[in-house]
């Protein structure tokens, strides 16, 4: 903000006009031309130029003095259309109008007609009390304490806070039914044979490999749990023949008929 | 639990969240055995309201649930903590906001029949982005135009819990229809730029 | 300002910033005439710190500044402010865990091979996190693609005794010709299929 505006807003400025402040809006018609424009600018409309024109001479909406209000108008319009500012559409629709209501107030009223005949400004006062009404209701909402300008949300940092991860439950058989897909489709592919060594000997080698992580060398033997028995040892012995196949492990043996050990493929650089 | 206060468990979650949690948003803060029954909910709430009168953040109850808040009053300092000031509101957007809020639902039509101009895209736009209204339907005349309503988000935004909040446009009539009202002959109303409001923003 | 005291407005600030505020940031929230002496600051959040020793947050000095926190206490209930609950795991996911817990180990690249489709990082990482599977070495192949394995977490959590509880790969082949899958609750995951696995969830 700067600091002109600032000083600027202890006055009740209008406008700001080639820089300088505008503090009240001219009592009669004359308007400097680039005021005007200004000024007029500060309405939303014909409606609001309106009720400014009526306010001003402190009266009712319903007491609207239709001659002395479409004159004022009128001359302002004039005026704009003098200077060639542009004006919306709206405003010379409105001029239209009252020029309209005027002539009919002018008329001598029929006199058969003269209770049912509605007074022709009924129509501008229903809509100006309209709009007045809320444009006040806007003012009132404007009004409202509004966040970000007079209250505020809060919030504090919650890093503190553990937050627990949940995680969605899964059944075996839905994983068992989607591996069944697999196969299913590998099947009809047929180009990818899926292996049939029992299942136990596929998690050995996993297991093994787990074991030999940061290629450090383990003998041969203890890979091999005693309480496991024979299944287990030939389990073991499958799952070391296998991995060898498949150039996962490397076995070692210092010198013949000495110690077997075994170690990742990769050497003592693996992570 | 028991050692634990209730009503710090709730402003924990409510500084914590940083956006109103509902009723059921705290109550699930707890498991189904442990939840406290709904009036020790309205107790813990009421305690808190009175802890907080001895400090800068008050309670507050908006449409989409409870919040704890900065008061009023400390808006000359924290304002300050905002380098952009949150733009002023034109009035065309306010009484396009205001009309939406108090006739909802109602189109773009009725409010340019209302306010006598052309309610500008950018206007709407903005209100739709901000949150603050949302389409809630379509008119079946032709053209189809939507309906716009306002959201939870309008209310949170401007502290209230319910529409019905809304100062009543009754009260506003009355006050209208006395045009000796100081405030309704100023030439500064005539004026965005003159809003009272501006000069009383600025700490 | 005399009235408001200095530690409510630095409570504000902080509440209200929603990040650190520096002891100069908080300084800026007055005007030069009006800014209270840095000793005056240090005072406050002595006096700050000890009032929150009733309360849920506690002030913070950190790299940044000063910051309220939730005290960890809170974690119980506030965690499940932020708790995410994920929608069901996708099929690809469920098709992947399958792959790895039949051909372990096995790489990235067999498991597309086998699906025929790529198998996005999201899911190994997924997988991984969840502790499912592991990466139990490298294949020595270009490009040195992790090993993967079932980790015994998978075991518990299916509520298997080891590997060889799971099915025969012979027995799904097998029953590929059946339309339905009911075949699949043999025995052997009978303890599966009864669902002991809600129990056994409980966060």
């Amino acid at each position: 903000m700067s600091g002109s505006q600032e000083a600027a807003q202890g006055a009740d400025i209008v406008a700001v006009v080639r820089g300088s402040p505008v503090t009240d809006v001219p009592k009669d018609l004359y308007i400097p031309p680039d005021a005007l424009k200004v000024f007029l600018e500060a309405f939303e409309g014909p409606l609001d130029l309106l009720l400014y024109l009526i306010r001003r001479q402190n009266l009712f909406i319903i007491e609207i003095p239709i001659a002395d209000i479409t004159r004022q108008y009128m001359a302002y319009i004039e005026m704009m259309g003098e200077l060639q500012i542009e004006l919306a559409a709206e405003y010379l629709l409105m001029a239209a109008l009252l020029a309209e209501i005027k002539s009919r107030m002018l008329l001598p009223k029929p006199v058969e007609a003269s209770d049912e005949e509605e007074d022709p400004r009924a129509d501008l006062i229903r809509r100006l009390q309209e709009y007045e009404r809320y444009k006040a209701a806007a003012e009132a909402i404007d009004a409202l304490p509004r966040l970000e300008r007079d209250v505020f949300e809060v919030s504090v940092d919650a890093s503190a806070i553990e937050v627990k991860k949940i995680y969605p439950d899964v059944k075996l058989k839905e994983v068992l039914i989607t591996f069944q897909e697999v196969l299913r489709r590998a099947e009809r592919s047929s180009s990818h044979q899926i292996h049939r060594e029992p299942l136990s000997v596929r998690e050995r080698m996993a297991g093994i490999l787990a074991r030999l992580r940061g290629g450090i060398l383990v003998p041969f033997s203890e890979l091999f749990q005693r309480q496991e028995g024979r299944p287990g040892a030939v389990v073991s012995l499958l799952a070391l023949l296998e991995l060898g196949k498949e150039r996962l492990i490397e076995i070692l043996q210092d010198e013949p008929l000495g110690p077997l050990q075994i170690r990742a493929a990769g050497g003592a650089d693996d992570g | 639990m028991a050692d634990v206060a209730l009503k710090s468990i709730i402003e924990a979650a409510l500084l914590a969240a940083g956006r109103p949690l509902s009723l059921a948003d705290l109550e699930n803060l707890f498991s189904e055995a442990e939840r406290p029954p709904p009036e020790d909910f309205q107790r813990a709430f009421a305690e808190l309201a009175e802890d907080c009168r001895r400090r800068p953040v008050e309670l507050k109850q908006v449409a989409s649930g409870y919040r704890l808040q900065v008061r009023e009053a400390f808006s000359p300092w924290i304002s300050r903590l905002f380098e952009e000031r949150p733009g002023r509101y034109s009035r065309a957007l306010l009484e396009t906001l205001a009309i939406i809020a108090y006739r909802q639902p109602t189109t773009r039509g009725e409010i340019e029949d209302i306010r006598g101009v052309a309610v500008s895209t950018n206007i709407i736009r903005t209100l739709l982005e901000r949150g603050w209204i949302q389409a809630v339907g379509h008119k079946e005349v032709p053209g189809r135009p939507a309906l716009f309503g306002t959201t939870p988000e309008f209310l949170d935004y401007f502290n209230l819990k319910e529409i019905g909040d809304l100062p009543s446009l009754e009260a506003l009539i009355d006050q209208l229809d006395q045009p000796s009202l100081d405030a309704l002959q100023q030439p500064s109303q005539a004026s965005s730029d003159a809003d009272p409001q501006s000069s009383q923003q600025t700490p």
